[in-house]
């Protein structure tokens, strides 16, 4: 399964780079997951509880951050493994300083593996569009966050923020 | 096809219901007619640790006039929705929507309140629920709210439903004379989930004009939704064949259609706007009378 | 034999299934009803990857579950059990070991890694979730043209690549042609790959007797004979200590046609155990684990003149053969090559098959098996010519059909049709359907914008297998069938068949035969089935052979049984044997039907022994095999039409009308009956079915919710007629029907779409028909490129 | 382990069971009723269906402890006193089965439709056994039985 998208947060480059590598807070806004061990050189391990409502999984993933161009590109690698299936997937982030906010586009392909494939293709898309939305929109809250603020992060909050990005950029607001 | 093991609770009150899922916490689950519960502990995409079967809670069984309103028991079945006098009768709309679910199997024990809770992006009600700005009640051990059909499908598999709270009831409008709806569905043929499910509900005035229009989608996108941009381009208009053409062809705008292999993003899109197209002409014809 | 036809009484009559009683109250036993006392159940963990290496397999917190008796992994049973036996031979076949259970690597999602037993199915599902397996993950072949390439990645390190053979069949003759061609056609096609989907998934139980030293097997099989050998041979155990029992089977489709994992593991694990074992398959298990069907890229070339005669076709199939070899994997490609040219007189044939190893279950047989693919090239082929000189498919069709007198058949393939009449089931159906007016109606409709489409197939295939020499040469067994035919003293007759029916009827079809040769009731006979301890011989149900060849079997029996009736009668009746006949309970002197013996004091005294008759030897039985020296031909004509929402690409059907033939019919209602569920998986196959592996190799089509088996109101209302062309292979005239719908049906379908669409420029839309497929072949057609 | 009274087929059955058995497990497997067979694990092929209080249901899709205090119609009860139902005769008349694997579940679902629609056309029954797959008859067969055992009932009111 391919994505693609972009997205824009309300940082300097600078700031959303040092985000991006920080696997503390980065593990932070990625849904579902708990803390993330550090293994090797940009390479993390941990547990991710995967999934929405109703299909939600544990998997022992890991991550490893290659091809490091600070603070523009990074290849993002990402490998899961749970009862329910596997997921195994790579990606890049490219960022472009825009007038102070960053543009962020990325890109990736995963493959999706096991019982939740063989049952669960008609929902992995839309899963997928909803996760990327939430992992972008708890990023933004952290990286807009106030050094020290701690951001709480949750399904809900995230989906208003979400929610209220939108609405500033209807209203050129954004 | 085999479950993995929970405790099992069966409370016969609403009350009972509410404190046990107040106390139980993250590790319990609402079971209601099950069908969309049980398949997935069945193939383990999902365990529980308690399953609270609030199948004996009679009280949330029922489908009654009340203010002018149907106001249906968030334990009726689809089928009860399908085939009761007053749903057929006041709100079609909703009673076609409920008998192309699933199959006859599936609507004898399916409920709209699980349904709804459950909120596949697939599932019928939303489209119709939407189209028909239905209020939902919700209860939890601190009490009782509405929340507004616009308000309840938050994103996939996600409700406005917030840990504790459970579906009471179901409260759409009786249709007056003069607006016309229905829902109109491409089923997927193995599972039979809307690849597209287009609810169109219109009211004309004395001249003919579209007082007001409510589409809405399921299956398109990641969560049932409004198109509000075709209900816009409808309002206040003499609604011809172009109208209704150009109308339909903003039912996709500014959303995310989803793809599976049984339809590409761009052909789900393109479908949603020929159903759209559909389903408004139906509407409009049955508000002519 | 052919000049002793039989006498029609309850043959060709709609008689009441004798099978049904038990099926209709839920009194039959099909292998998951069975309970033993003291009976395990087992449960298989299966590969969620589609190439992986395999790493350490932890079983230890599985085995720690209470309830759990056994959990076994390959390391466990290497050198004890498997490999998975395949009889396939083919000069340069590449031939991989199928492990029981995986070593080393995956090859398949849903290949079987590791099994546990246990005193529940419940507990025994527990611990497969406590089961860890390292994979590491590799790059999976799933393509079948890539995985044909170098450079594919590679499931057997051992071969190099993935090319399991590779069989070109060149002819100078058909270059000519070509050559000299006014026009020459093209098409490439996609044969998806089909879950056969029996609606009762496989199981298996075995129970091995600690005393006798013997093993009994359940298994819900089409071959329960040849299981039984296959076990013997894998276990090391006489044939006589080796049972098979295929009890009530919920029907096979071709693909409980094999030996399977579970069936080597289940009996392994009982004889190990001591105790009864039970599988059976989970419906996604049945899915990723048990054979596909079709599975076949094909380029076909035509060369015509242009007044629309077929001169030579030449085409090259890519078959995707899945990860290992099950019985016929290799085999099936044969088929679509030797009947390629349909039932048109095509001088000059050539073809290549290349069978490629993919990261895919296995394909194997699957109603038509082979035969499908080919008529569908035909058939599109035949359409193909036609809309490319302007000619009607109909006229197309006729100017190239091999003519009647022309029977028996030399086919430039080798093999020898053995009767046929293609023009007359073609008028038939073309009649029943009004096809001129059809045609009028479809210019009409095209005015207003509707997308009509009439979809005409003449299909042929091949059947009744048959000469010997036509099976796998290492299966252990030839084309023949047996019966054995025993009056018991009361008069019943009970009839031992090699055939292993599963939904066919033969209970009944066959009763009908006995009842009409020895002139007994129905209620009189009893056909037993599908044990190995009863049933003296047998090779199976598949390939429509069994009637042709188990009824056959059962004719010679009844002469044989008849000749010894007549014999005891003629010195009971003091008439020459040539003289008696049978018939409604009695012998009777030819031509006076008043001086009559009733059977049963015929029965009495070849049991009681006490008429006096001089060297009679007791008992009134015989057994019989028959071998045919030539296959069947079946054919007919189907015609489908269609409506196609040009908006949204669906398609809806008008009408559908078969014209069948399949020789002589025992039982008229049995015969439709095949042919509704055969059109119905052809049907099944055009328009909604597909295994679906994504890049990955993961069947994402792989349960219920995707896989669209068709409901009741996806299927048409069939309109059906027959035409009847015996065959002179057999006594009974019969050829087979079993696959006949399926195989006619898919073409018909598709041409009908094509039909629709051809206004607007669409020429081909690979199977199956799904909406955005139509709807995207319309789209590029609009913009020019189809 | 819970304790549930089921009526089945008219006979009252107290088992003590795990919550988390399924209706039609227990059927086959407690109470050794095989005649409901399982044929999918994803609620779709129907092939499970009983009736439960009167509704046909999937019993792949019920807990049998959902089902306590309830009654259940099998197919083994289906028959009353020993004459065949008219929808048992009219499969059989009309040779609406073939593997025999699906027809119980399809005769059970197909006794609701009569019920509900007694008079049905074939559309009408092709659609409402919409949650029952057949894969060797061609539903062809099964149309014709439903339609001769609605006949055959109505003849009898």
């Amino acid at each position: 399964m391919k994505v693609a998208g972009t997205y824009t947060i309300a940082a300097p480059r600078e700031q959303v780079w040092r985000f991006l590598i920080d696997p503390e807070r980065l593990a932070h806004c990625i849904p579902g997951a708990g803390k993330l061990e550090k293994i090797g050189e940009n390479e993390y391990a941990g547990e991710i509880n995967v999934g929405l409502a109703a299909v939600k999984g544990l998997y022992n993933g890991k991550v490893k951050l290659e091809d490091l161009q600070p603070p523009k590109h990074y290849r993002i690698v990402v490998d899961g493994k749970g009862k329910q299936g596997f997921i195994k997937g790579s990606g890049t982030m490219d960022l472009e300083e825009q007038e102070g906010k960053t543009l962020i586009r990325y890109a990736g392909d995963a493959q999706i593996g096991g019982p939740l494939a063989s049952v669960g293709q008609r929902m992995i898309d839309g899963a997928a569009k909803t996760m990327i939305t939430q992992f972008f929109t708890a990023m933004e809250a952290e990286v807009t966050a106030a050094p020290g603020e701690v951001v709480r992060q949750g399904i809900f909050l995230n989906l208003w923020r979400y929610f209220l990005k939108r609405l500033r950029e209807l209203f050129g607001l954004g | 096809m085999i479950p993995a093991p929970f405790e099992y609770h069966a409370p016969t009150s609403l009350d009972d219901a509410l404190k046990l899922l107040g106390s139980l916490g993250d590790g319990a689950k609402l079971l209601a007619g099950g069908h969309s519960l049980l398949p997935a502990l069945k193939l383990r995409l999902q365990s529980v640790d308690h399953l609270i079967d609030i199948g004996r809670v009679a009280s949330l069984r029922y489908v009654r006039e009340q203010d002018g309103k149907i106001a249906i028991g968030a334990l009726s079945t689809h089928r009860a929705i399908e085939s009761t006098a007053l749903v057929r009768d006041k709100c079609p709309l909703l009673a076609e929507c409920a008998a192309q679910i699933g199959d006859v199997q599936v609507r004898n024990r399916g409920t709209i309140g699980g349904s709804l809770s459950h909120a596949d992006p697939a599932a019928d009600y939303p489209a119709a629920i939407l189209a028909l700005e239905a209020e939902i009640d919700a209860a939890s051990a601190k009490g009782k709210r509405t929340i507004a059909a616009a308000d309840f499908f938050v994103d996939m598999l996600t409700t406005a439903l917030k840990p504790g709270e459970i579906v009471t009831e179901v409260r759409v409008p009786v249709l007056a004379k003069g607006t016309g709806g229905t829902y109109l569905k491409v089923p997927q043929p193995a599972s039979g989930f809307a690849v597209v499910g287009v609810a169109a509900l219109v009211t004309l005035d004395g001249s003919g004009q579209v007082s007001r229009a409510r589409i809405g989608i399921t299956g398109a996108a990641v969560k049932g939704y409004r198109a509000l941009d075709a209900e816009k381009a409808l309002a206040g208009k003499k609604p011809d064949a172009a109208v209704v053409k150009s109308a339909a062809a903003l039912a996709t705008k500014g959303v995310e259609t989803t793809g599976d292999i049984w339809a590409s993003s761009e052909y789900r899109a393109h479908l949603t706007q020929v159903y759209a197209e559909r389903a408004i002409t139906a509407a409009l014809t049955r508000a002519r009378g | 034999m052919a000049s002793n036809p039989v006498i029609p009484k309850t043959i060709g009559t709609r008689v009441k299934r004798r099978e049904d009683p038990r099926l209709i109250t839920g009194q039959a036993t099909y292998v998951d009803d069975l309970r033993l006392p003291g009976m395990l159940y087992l449960s298989v963990l299966r590969s969620m990857y589609a190439h992986a290496k395999l790493g350490k397999i932890d079983t230890s917190k599985a085995k720690a579950l209470p309830g759990v008796v056994a959990v076994v992994t390959g390391a466990d049973l290497k050198g004890k059990v498997g490999p998975v036996p395949c009889p396939a031979a083919m000069p340069e076949l590449k031939m991989p070991e199928q492990p029981v259970l995986a070593i080393g690597k995956v090859r398949y999602v849903g290949e079987p890694v590791a099994a546990v037993v246990a005193t529940s199915a419940y507990v025994a599902r527990d611990a497969l979730d406590l089961i860890e397996v390292d994979y590491d993950p590799l790059e999976a072949a799933v393509d079948v043209e890539k995985a044909a390439e170098t450079g594919a990645p590679v499931l057997y390190d051992e071969f190099g690549d993935n090319v399991a053979f590779r069989a070109p069949v060149a002819n100078p003759a058909v270059d000519e042609a070509f050559k000299k061609a006014d026009r020459v056609v093209k098409l490439r096609i996609e044969q998806q790959r089909v879950i056969p989907m029996a609606m009762e998934p496989r199981g298996v139980v075995a129970q091995w007797d600690r005393g006798q030293k013997s093993l009994t097997v359940w298994s819900s099989t089409q071959i329960p004979h040849l299981l039984r050998s296959q076990l013997a041979e894998s276990f090391k155990l006489p044939e006589i200590k080796v049972r098979v029992i295929a009890p009530e089977v919920g029907g096979g489709f071709g693909a409980k046609l094999n030996v399977y994992r579970e069936e080597l593991l289940v009996p392994y694990l009982s004889m190990t155990l001591g105790k009864p074992v039970k599988w059976t398959q989970a419906r996604r298990e049945d899915m990723a684990a048990t054979t596909h069907g079709r599975g076949q890229v094909e380029y076909v070339e035509l060369a015509c003149k242009n007044d629309g005669t077929m001169t030579a076709m030449r085409c090259k199939i890519y078959a995707d053969l899945g990860a290992y070899l099950q019985f016929f994997t290799a085999g099936i490609a044969g088929f679509t090559s030797l009947l390629m040219h349909g039932c048109y007189k095509i001088p000059a044939i050539a073809w290549e098959t290349i069978g490629v190893f993919t990261n895919k279950m296995s394909t194997d047989a699957y109603r038509g098996a082979g035969r499908p693919e080919a008529a569908f090239m035909a058939e599109r082929m035949a359409d193909e010519v036609a809309a490319e000189l302007g000619l009607d498919p109909v006229a197309v069709r006729r100017k190239n059909f091999i003519p009647k007198e022309a029977f028996p058949y030399a086919t430039p393939g080798g093999l020898m049709f053995d009767s046929g009449d293609y023009e007359k089931s073609l008028a038939k159906a073309l009649e029943i359907v009004g096809y001129d007016k059809l045609r009028k109606e479809q210019a009409e409709l095209r005015k207003q914008g509707k997308y009509i489409g009439i979809g005409v197939s003449t299909y042929l295939e091949i059947c009744g297998l048959g000469p010997s020499v036509l099976l796998p040469p290492k299966l252990k067994a030839g084309g023949w069938e047996s019966s054995t035919v025993r009056m018991d003293p009361g008069g019943t007759v009970t009839v031992l068949t090699g055939a292993s029916p599963h939904g066919q009827g033969q209970e009944t079809s066959f009763a009908q035969i006995v009842s009409d040769q020895l002139g007994v009731g129905l209620d009189d006979v009893l056909v037993l089935h599908g044990d190995t301890a009863i049933v003296q011989a047998g090779v199976g149900t598949f390939g429509s052979r069994g009637t042709a060849l188990g009824g056959t079997a059962l004719v010679m029996a009844l002469e044989k049984v008849k000749t010894k009736i007549k014999s005891i009668a003629s010195h009971m009746m003091e008439s020459p044997p040539d003289n008696l006949e049978l018939g409604g309970g009695n012998v009777f002197l030819k031509g006076s039907p008043d001086k009559a013996l009733p059977l049963a004091k015929v029965v009495e005294a070849a049991f009681g022994m006490k008429a006096g008759i001089p060297n009679l030897e007791p008992g009134l039985e015989a057994t019989s095999y028959y071998e045919p020296n030539n296959c069947l031909y079946p054919f007919g004509a189907h015609i489908a039409v269609v409506e196609v929402d040009a908006d949204t690409g669906q398609v809806k059907f008008r009408r559908y009308v078969a014209v069948d033939d399949c020789g002589n019919q025992i039982n008229p209602m049995l015969v439709e009956g095949q042919v509704h569920g055969g059109i119905a998986q052809g049907v099944g196959q055009a328009m909604f079915e597909a295994a679906v592996y994504d890049e990955s190799g993961q069947l994402v089509s792989g349960s219920l919710m995707d896989y669209a088996v068709p409901k009741a109101a996806m299927i048409p209302t069939l309109e059906l007629d027959s035409t009847v062309t015996p065959t002179p292979v057999n006594p009974l005239g019969v050829k087979g029907v079993g696959e006949a719908g399926t195989i006619g049906s898919t073409p018909a379908v598709v041409n009908a779409v094509i039909d629709a669409l051809r206004p607007l420029g669409v020429k081909t839309i690979d199977m199956p028909l799904w909406p955005e497929k139509v709807w995207r072949a319309i789209q590029a057609a609009k913009g020019g490129k189809s | 382990m819970r304790k549930v009274t089921i009526t089945v087929n008219g006979e009252r059955q107290a088992s003590e069971i795990e919550p988390r058995l399924l209706l039609v497990h227990y059927l086959r497997d407690v109470l050794g009723l095989t005649g409901t067979h399982v044929g999918c694990e994803t609620s779709l092929c129907g092939a499970c269906t009983v009736r439960l209080n009167g509704d046909a249901v999937k019993s792949c899709t019920v807990l049998a402890v959902q089902a306590d205090g309830g009654e259940v119609t099998t197919i083994e009860g289906l028959a009353a006193n020993g004459k065949l139902h008219a929808l048992q005769d009219g499969f059989w008349e009309e040779h609406g089965l073939q593997c025999g694997y699906c027809t119980p579940g399809m005769i059970m679902a197909a006794s609701q439709l009569l019920e509900r629609n007694p008079n049905p056309s074939d559309d009408e029954i092709r659609h409402g056994l919409e949650g029952n797959l057949c894969r060797c008859t061609g539903y062809q067969h099964i149309v014709n039985a439903v339609k001769h055992a609605a006949k055959k009932l109505s003849a009898a009111r």
